[in-house]
């Protein structure tokens, strides 16, 4: 696919996506910092690329297992940003009525299936959601985010065989970012390049560049499509950075400073993806200037109605563990 | 004349009705289909290692009745995420033991998807599992964790007692919309006994009065029902009339019965085939200690395991289990 | 002026202890090193995700300070394995809800390798995991298991309840020959307190009688030891001479003491964080009304959360914790 | 190694303990049919070449774990035939007490960690123990034994992992027999050869002929001294056949009859070994008749022993659990 296909109205959209999903990271940060906002919050600043070089070829009906890492994928698929920032907020009007939270944020209704703070417990299930597909003969796909650190998780190895077996209609999207919490992915994933590891299922495998749109898209299209043919399962590593720490308040000194700064400074997502959209004449600056004033718009009124929305009830505790109790 | 079947062919027929009567039931698990020949769909195939699925994948084929890699936590959460998206499946997890190697997306999943996600998702499955000793099995195939999962919020469990019951709760359990955990307990897995033909369902949470008696309370499920029943038997020579109650599902737990129970009868004796610590029946003394304090007439007995592993020898394993004898003992006690 | 520690320095003075005095004695677990440039061996580390174990590697060196990978049932089956063949390890698994990814280790190895081989193997293991809620962590982190490993027969399990016992209790836990669950509960981790220099030991399987009372026992352990003491000085306050008893260890349970405070009360309240259905808490009541029938002069209380997954809102999670005023309130039911 | 570098006492013994094994098993199968020995039984015999060709490179400080197959393995580490047979008799003569049976038949000080019932249980075990040895820089290995079926449990990807990153001593031998229960291997493990499953781990990896005792024992041995030697582990895949069914009493339907017809007749690893070390001209007939001779007596032995040995006392149930209660 030629990455200017896209016309001008679906690049704004994609660059609206990942503004907002950057805007959101940084209203967290700030927030969380501010003692707003509780519980364990990783942000998923500098990978947007991924999350929405992918979501943005899905469907509803294509549904979305995520990471403790989630609101990228969150925003990317499609769920309502002030819905999560009251989730955030524990506000009875959140995606979760509050329940879940940052590493439970979730709209089975927009296809995701949750974020999920299980490293590598979203795999198996959108392997679940793949083998719904296949059994009832529909044509949608599953597709699974997860960090370098999950795949040398036992659930990461079981649900890749299976979805090998039986060539199930799943895309497994590795989102390497070269850090599990403090510890470098050298040290703890025994291979150079993670989609060395679809070997062991016979797994086609792709790497892209995470942080380029137009490649994730493209390589994240190509194995959509055969999936969504029957031609089974693709393990796709996306080459990333996370912009802050693992949770908001690492201090981060186990990482090299200057590398850093070099992604950060030269390899931002949001960069990228201007620079080709402008030079390839398709959107202009004023473009990008509108939509981020929409989305800081957006995102104002979303951290100002969380704010003001009712906590849920204390009898709430008890409701929603069981269908039929 | 009244059909007979053995547990495992009960729990086949459940299963059978339950793929005919919703297009949405699966079955999965390890060697369930039964591996041999792929190109002879349905033929020569073993049924899983204690035969209880044998046919199946004849009659539904391979798209609905799977073998699965040895792999329960793929097989497992690969279950919960199939039935968060549309799926009733009916999973096998071959023995309760292998919950080491399946826990994760029971624990963390199945039974907190439908909260964490402010009920906005339910989890329509059922988890078929063999528990308990008797078949010198030895200490990683034979525990009885039922006790484990009726602990996780979220998660239902259920031991049948006998053919019949067994059929009917697993119907129930199937088409539950909550994630189910039900046993098959080794104790009364070769149990032959009437079972009505047809589709029918056992409600959850409801307990089944099997005796009804005026001295002691007898509270049992699965495999320890048998034991109570003879107990009572020997305690009627004795001039002690005792009344079995049959929990069949743990949780939800039919507390009303047990109370009214032990209101008739002012004396219990709970008989667990499960190690003592944090045990059924434990938590069933512990309700009858609070909520039925005022109809205490005597300590409440546990009959269990002792707090060990499972051993091998058929002696050992015999000393482990508990016996009718042991219930006389707990009644005796009792003064 | 007596020390001051926090809780988890209390915990790191003791693993620096432990591995001075036996070299033998090896930490691991994810980012217990803490990532970090290899190189400069012991520089910048972050020592846990909740710095726990910060400048252990520097002391120890990366021989005996090992990250792992995100693999818990790797992790921790091969500490198993290690401490089944010479090594003492100290196992850190980060957040007890992981026991999803860990328990087949546990369940089926640690804890029966020694009955399975008739004694003839030891396994001096201690996973230390961070337990309980309080952190608006939800559902996934915030889970208080430790009525899953006491109720399983081979493993120990202790839970502190203040800087100076987790110090001694950790201690005996790394001692100790057989495989101990040693649990940091959120709720005291940060707590400020006295902490006694060098090298000292508190004896698993030992309550402790914290608070000495006439009227009614509080039986509490973790977190829940504040509650029982701040819910006393409120019955004092009204009258009521309050006993608090911290268990220290859930396995092995030190039963005399906990009758004994009974007999002396005659009613009893456990509190106890976790969710309700086979939870230490009910093991305590059951016990109670088993063998501490006739010192019985009231319903025995639980105090514990629903039975529910842990929410993540502050106002959703403050009432999922048991309080003071539960305690209180139970006390008033009991008549 | 060439392979007949070994002397002929090496070969006799090796003979000695491979007929041993298949003694004992074709001794199990009677006696389990007849009702003498119950519990869940699994054979061994047709692989009896692996546990041998990799056991006797080993010493007792070396480390096994082992499987629910795990006869084979604790003949071959030189557990005492007599206290294994009355083990399986459940009497307190057994190397367990009776305790254990046969999916937990140990012998620590014989180097053996147990069979293991859990599938893939015994990989982070021997992990561990090959951890044991390096961070005390002792020069000993571990060595897991595990089926094909085992390779795609998480338990094996995750120890693996691990001995990749610390370079571990320690020796992986997966006994692809084709089949996990009635499944055939090629259903459910989604790659041609285990081997490749090693690349996960930038592992060496070799195949080796598992009926053929001097293969195993060339490949083995070239594994073991690597790791001794702090160069890492290994996987070596030994490809074999299981003579009886899963479990005694298995009808095995799903098995071709001729394929196992040809295994059973043309590829058992007694002959092989037989013909081998004849044509190489070390042994002759009349050794092996001879050892053939003496096995049938130590195993007539070992059950009329076992079955004369006392049971365990019923108190012995409330023993063992702990080191100090
Ligand atoms: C089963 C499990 N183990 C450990 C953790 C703690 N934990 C949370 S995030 C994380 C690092 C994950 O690394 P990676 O998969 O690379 O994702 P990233 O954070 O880099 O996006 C860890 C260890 C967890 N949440 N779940
Ligand atoms: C965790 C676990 N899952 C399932 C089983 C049941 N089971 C016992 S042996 C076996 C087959 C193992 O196949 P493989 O690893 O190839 O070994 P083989 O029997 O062929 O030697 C299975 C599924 C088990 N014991 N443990
Ligand atoms: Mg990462
Ligand atoms: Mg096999």
């Amino acid at each position: 696919m030629g990455q200017m296909d896209l016309s001008r109205e679906t690049l704004i959209e994609v660059y609206r996506k990942m503004r907002t999903i950057r805007g959101f990271e940084e209203n967290l940060q700030n927030l969380v910092a501010a003692g707003k906002i509780g519980g364990f919050m990783h942000l998923y600043a500098g990978e947007e690329a991924i999350a929405v070089g992918v979501c943005s070829q899905l469907s509803d009906a294509d549904l979305v297992g995520s990471t403790h890492r989630g609101h990228g994928h969150c925003i990317a698929k499609g769920v309502d940003v002030k819905a999560m920032m009251a989730e955030l907020f524990g506000r009875a009007t959140g995606t979760n009525k509050g329940k879940g939270g940052s590493m439970h944020i979730a709209d089975v209704d927009k296809g995701m299936l949750g974020a999920n703070g299980i490293v590598g417990g979203g795999i198996p299930l959108v392997t679940g959601a793949a083998l719904t597909a296949q059994v009832l003969g529909k044509d949608n796909v599953a597709v699974g985010f997860f960090g370098d650190g999950a795949t040398n998780q036992g659930q990461f190895h079981e649900s890749l065989t299976m979805a090998a077996n039986w060539k199930l209609p799943v895309l497994y999207v590795c989102e390497n970012n070269g850090f599990g919490e403090f510890t470098p992915t050298e040290f703890v994933v025994p291979v150079k390049d993670i989609v060395e590891r679809a070997r062991s299922y016979s797994m086609r495998a792709v790497i892209a560049d995470g942080m380029d749109f137009f490649d994730v898209y493209e390589k994240a299209g190509e194995a959509i499509e055969l999936a969504r043919k029957g031609e089974g399962p693709t393990l796709l590593e996306c080459k990333t950075y996370r912009f802050y720490g693992h949770y908001v308040g690492d201090p981060t000194p186990y990482r090299n400073k200057e590398e850093a700064e070099d992604w950060i400074q030269n390899r931002d997502p949001l960069d990228i993806f201007e620079t080709k959209a402008t030079e390839a004449g398709v959107m202009k600056s004023d473009d990008f200037r509108t939509v981020d004033g929409e989305v800081e718009i957006l995102l104002r009124e979303a951290v100002e109605e969380a704010e003001a929305a009712p906590m849920p009830e204390a009898a709430d505790v008890l409701t929603d563990v069981y269908v039929r109790y | 004349m009244a059909r007979e079947l053995n547990t495992g062919a009960a729990i086949n027929e459940a299963i059978a009705i339950a793929m005919r009567s919703d297009p949405n039931v699966i079955l999965m698990g390890e060697d369930v289909a039964g591996g041999g020949d792929r190109s002879k769909e349905g033929t020569e195939e073993m049924g899983g290692v204690l035969g209880t699925t044998r046919g199946l994948v004849g009659e539904f084929g391979m798209n609905r009745v799977r073998d699965t890699p040895i792999a329960e936590m793929g097989l497992i959460g690969t279950a919960v995420g199939a039935a968060a998206t549309g799926l009733r499946p009916v999973a096998e997890l071959m023995f309760m033991d292998f919950l080491g190697t399946s826990l994760d997306p029971l624990l963390n999943q199945a039974a907190k998807l439908r909260y964490m996600f402010g009920g906005k998702v339910k989890v329509p499955l059922t988890v078929r599992t063999v528990s308990g000793a008797g078949m010198q099995a030895a200490a990683q195939h034979s525990q009885s964790l039922y006790w484990m999962t009726t602990g996780i919020p979220g998660l239902k469990t259920v031991v049948p007692s006998s053919p019949a019951d067994a059929k009917g709760l697993l119907l129930a359990s199937i088409r539950d919309d909550d994630p189910v955990i039900f046993c098959e307990p080794k104790g009364i897995l070769n149990q032959v006994g009437e079972v009505p033909e047809g589709d029918y369902e056992i409600p959850l949470g409801e307990a089944n009065l099997v005796r009804e008696g005026s001295d002691v309370s007898l509270v049992a499920f699965g495999a320890t029902v048998a034991i109570a029943m003879k107990a009572a038997e020997a305690l009627e020579g004795a001039g002690t009339s005792a009344e079995v109650l049959d929990l069949r599902t743990l949780s939800p737990l039919d507390e009303v019965a047990i109370l009214t129970s032990l209101e008739k009868t002012g004396r219990m004796v709970i008989i667990d085939e499960s190690t003592p610590r944090c045990s059924i029946a434990r938590d069933i003394a512990a309700i009858c200690v609070d909520k039925g304090f005022d109809f205490l007439n005597a300590p409440v007995k546990c009959v269990t395991a002792p707090h060990t592993p499972v051993p091998f020898s058929a002696v050992l394993e015999k000393a482990f289990l508990p016996s009718a004898q042991d219930v006389l003992d707990a009644v005796g006690e009792m003064g």
